[in-house]
């Protein structure tokens, strides 16, 4: 048993599969494409067996906490409740039951534009205290704010001079800040592939 | 066996910048240590647990929305590593880390990766499963029990590497109004960026996000396949002029060559 | 954050009507739709998920309405899962059934369902429109559909007006550069950059930009609503942002001006 | 029943808001039930996502079609749940170290080209020449930002110019933030109002 232990096991597992994946890119070859499908296949599946370990960690969780009477353990209660509740429904009488796609449409469904929406709120409060020109990158930072926002405010379209600075800010300054980001960032993950697929890399498989 | 249209540049060029790390790795096991200038927000991760264990309070880690099996895996495992010292760190200062999580894949591994903390600290009794939450698998789930947790559970600082989207605008703001110390970023996700920058105490960026875990183990290995990582930047910056000079003369030869 | 607030409320009660202009690639989307022959088949793609739909809501309404008036056929096909239920909530919300009882379900539009697959579904949509259905959303077997009979492949589709929350590769490379249909996009304000280079190149009809795009939409039917409304709210909202940067900045300057 | 539900539908979803957004005040027992009956919600949701997609991808292809290779994948999925078991739980690492390996590949071979390879070229052959040469500068400006080498092997007397490069590019950086921090200003903005009209419809009609 001590053989599976060994951590060598699994870097070789990654190194293996991650290799794979990534001459199935480059590489036209039947037996090796459908080799990588059939993979990318299984993973999908045993992510799905993953999520079932999300609902066992929250029963862990809350229920330890309504069993101690913690913290919200009322709260706690009521989520297990519905948890219990919505799966058992969703399972025996499909996604189509009414409380389900009642909870769907306005609770599921709410709380993503409202997310959105309490931004807006946030934005307006760091508008007024993360702004602040204390050096000149933060002036940049302001300034292109600014601009931005004159360019996308529907009103901003009557000004003199603010579609033409707005669509330069976008397309110049913008563009080439992005592009860097964007380069530096398609390296990061190209390094840190290497790194993972070495086992180098130390946020999986500790010691 | 060919080569699929399109990728002959692609396959060199990831060659080149995977034998440049190995050739920086190499050089490091031959006793020549790299230096790698500081990452400020990297060195913050100190001053945040500093801050919370005075105040007695808790440090937030949040990795985000990415699951370990898509574009998003390498993001995740980077922050995870983040975990895994800011787990190392608490457990000296004898406080606790609470990471909620939205993918149920990465439990196992961020559970691991701070029991591993833990135990490099000597401290592994104090690891509690608890501080390992599963919030759905929604982003507003996320946002909800962060910002709960900020609210109720005195997170005095936060740490957030991973891949983000909209959500983490919400959290970092509920975390700025609370007055919460921050330390903040993603590596893919551009149009998130600008809220790390403009609302933590510490922001990192793109490649930044990445080599996070190797900067922290400061393993000279490690940080030797950062400067290889440099070599594929110098590479791009010469192709960039090289390019451009070709451009001013009329000539799209890089262009397309880099298509092919 | 009350100003905030208020601000937002005032023009939901009643909108100012602050002018706003209508951008070119708006107009052409309304020109082209004019300008086709009575009779033509018009496709309504769809893929926007139930969080950005706010942003397109007010275009969708206002495109259903100048398609009730005029004298054009419609198909709404869906390439995400949660826009069938979005857009028979629009037509309802239009009555469209009653402010346009000269337009026949079946015959004159049609709502089919959601086509999974992505990329690839867009692909087989284009080449056989009536064989990737088997009935339609409300569960009609095709057969009895008789505007299906008329699509037989891409070259029956006169325009396709694409409403959706992701980005123009996709459809692009497989509606216009591999099919060659007419194409109008109508993307949330976030991606509209990734489509701006097709449509300066001279490959979409048209170009509808979320919420503003929709308002602008509204004043050419003749039909000033929501949008129009949200864009007033949008206008005030974004002024009183800057205002508050520019406090902000003020605020700063006092207290560096006293403590230096 | 349904009829009520229906008659309730809005004022529920406009209750979500309102407990979300009162955490703008205080954290809250409003906010709090919004909380927990969301994440409930949601991990039930995921969870009967998750069986059907197992039922028809997994269950039926094995039982109707005897695809039993599907049997290696079953197998590996639960493994996952090893972790209960002391003695057990390195066997969880199986799983994990499949699904590392094909995350790092496909983010591996989706960067090099799609991102790498096709911002040089975009940034080589620009439309206009003038602003092209300020975009190449700002460019090289933001890739030398992100150089992790320390300065110190350079020759001296290129320094200042590389720290120059990297001044640049921060502040290139920072353009690019601000100018994506307004963009997104939209979409949040557009939400916001967007509650906001439905709450007002239902209060005023």
């Amino acid at each position: 048993m001590s053989f599976f232990r060994r951590r060598e096991l699994y870097v070789a597992i990654t190194f293996i599969t991650g290799l794979l994946t990534i001459f199935d890119y480059f590489i036209s070859f039947d037996a090796l494409n459908n080799t990588a499908a059939a993979l990318r296949n299984w993973v999908v599946l045993i992510a799905y067996f993953a999520i079932v370990l999300g609902l066992v960690n929250t029963f862990v969780f809350h229920g330890r906490r309504v069993f101690r009477k913690g913290q919200q353990w009322v709260y706690s209660a009521w989520l297990l409740f519905v948890v219990v509740s919505i799966t058992l429904i969703g399972i025996f009488s499909g996604t189509n039951h009414p409380i389900y796609s009642f909870l769907f449409t306005n609770v599921y469904g709410a709380l993503g534009p409202s997310g959105y929406g309490i931004m807006a709120f946030f934005i307006a409060s760091a508008a007024f205290r993360a702004l602040r020109a204390r050096s000149f990158e933060a002036l940049i930072l302001l300034t292109a704010v600014v601009f931005t926002l004159l360019y996308r405010a529907p009103v901003g379209g009557i000004m003199p001079f603010i579609p033409q600075i707005g669509d330069w800010i976008q397309s110049v300054p913008s563009a080439g800040g992005m592009r860097g980001i964007i380069i530096g960032m398609a390296i990061g993950a190209i390094g840190m592939g290497l790194r993972t697929l070495l086992g180098y890399e130390r946020g999986y498989l500790p010691e | 066996m060919i080569f699929v249209e399109g990728t002959i540049i692609a396959t060199i060029i990831l060659a080149f910048i995977w034998l440049a790390m190995i050739y920086n790795i190499e050089r490091a096991k031959g006793g020549k240590l790299p230096r790698i200038r500081a990452i400020p927000a990297l060195n913050a991760i100190d001053e945040a647990v500093g801050r919370a264990a005075e105040m007695g309070g808790r440090v937030l880690f949040v990795n985000g929305i990415g699951d370990l099996t898509s574009v998003s895996g390498p993001e995740t495992v980077a922050g995870l590593a983040v975990l895994r010292y800011l787990s190392k760190c608490c457990a000296e200062s004898g406080i606790e880390v609470v990471a909620p999580l939205t993918q149920a894949q990465v439990i196992p591994v961020a559970s691991e990766a701070m029991r591993t903390g833990f135990i490099e600290a000597g401290n592994p009794e104090a690891f509690q499963e608890d501080n390992i939450r599963y919030v759905s698998s929604s982003q507003w789930g996320l946002a909800t029990s962060c910002m709960g947790i900020i609210g109720r559970e005195k997170a005095v600082s936060s740490v957030l590497v991973g891949a983000f989207a909209g959500e983490c605008l919400a959290i970092v703001s509920a975390g700025a109004e609370a007055g919460v110390f921050q330390i903040g970023g993603c590596g893919r996700n551009t149009t998130q960026m600008p809220w790390f920058v403009s609302m933590c105490d510490f922001s990192l960026i793109g490649e930044e996000v990445y080599a996070a875990g190797a900067y922290l183990s400061r393993d000279p290995l490690e940080l030797g396949s950062l400067v290889g990582q440099d070599y594929g930047k110098i590479l791009t910056a010469g192709l960039i002029i090289l390019g451009y000079i070709l451009y001013i003369f009329g000539s799209k030869a890089l262009y397309n060559i880099l298509g092919m | 954050m009350v100003v905030m607030l208020i601000l937002m409320i005032i023009p939901a009660v009643n909108p100012l009507g602050i002018p706003i202009p209508i951008s070119d690639y708006t107009r052409e989307v309304y020109n082209y739709i004019e300008n086709l022959p009575s009779g033509s088949i018009i496709v309504v793609a769809n893929n926007v998920d139930v969080a950005l739909w706010p942003e397109e809501e007010t275009f969708a309404k206002a495109l259903f309405w100048h398609l009730g008036e005029g004298p054009h056929k419609f198909v709404i096909v869906n390439f995400g899962a949660d826009s069938p239920l979005l857009i028979s909530g629009a037509l309802t919300d239009i009555n469209f059934e009653i402010s346009f009882p000269n337009k026949k379900y079946g015959d004159d539009y049609v709502l089919m369902g959601f086509l999974a697959g992505g990329e690839t579904a867009m692909a087989s949509f284009a080449t056989n429109p009536q064989g990737v259905f088997e009935q339609d959303f409300y569960g009609t077997p095709i057969e009895q559909l008789s505007i299906m009979k008329e699509l037989k492949g891409a070259s029956d589709i006169d325009l396709i007006v694409h409403i959706t929350g992701s980005d123009a590769d996709s459809p692009v490379r497989q509606w216009v550069e591999t099919f060659h249909i007419p194409y109008a996009a109508a993307p949330t304000i976030g991606w509209v950059p990734t489509y701006m280079p097709y449509y300066n190149a001279g490959q979409l009809v048209g170009l509808i930009a979320g919420v503003q795009g929709g308002a602008e939409y509204e004043l050419l039917i003749g039909r000033p609503g929501s949008g129009l409304a949200i864009n007033d709210a949008l206008s005030l909202a974004f002024l009183f942002t800057i205002l508050l940067a520019i406090l902000g900045n003020i605020d700063h300057l006092i207290s560096r001006l006293k403590g230096g | 029943m349904a009829d009520m539900l229906s008659t309730l539908s809005p004022w529920i979803g406009v209750l979500v808001t309102i407990g979300f957004w009162s955490y703008l005040y205080k954290e809250n027992p409003l906010f709090r039930v919004v909380e927990f009956t969301f994440i409930g919600f949601a991990t039930a949701h995921a969870t009967v996502m998750a069986i059907t997609e197992l039922k028809k991808n997994l269950v039926a292809p094995i039982v109707n079609k005897s695809n039993y290779i599907l049997l290696v994948p079953t197998v590996l999925g639960l493994l996952l749940y090893t972790r209960y078991s002391k003695d057990l739980r390195f066997l969880e690492r199986f799983p994990i170290s499949i699904m590392v390996g094909i995350g790092t590949g496909v983010a591996v071979r989706a960067m090099v080209r799609a991102q790498l390879l096709a911002q040089i070229q975009q940034t080589i052959q620009p439309g206009k020449p003038i602003d092209g040469l300020i975009i190449a500068l700002l460019t090289l400006g933001s890739v030398t930002y992100f150089i992790f080498s320390s300065e110190e092997g350079l020759p001296k007397s290129t320094i200042p110019f590389y720290n120059g490069l990297r001044r640049i590019g921060r502040i290139a950086i920072m353009a690019a933030m601000g100018a994506a921090f307004g963009n997104l200003c939209v979409t949040r903005y557009t939400m916001a109002i967007s509650r906001i009209m439905e709450a007002v419809k239902l209060f005023i009609g």
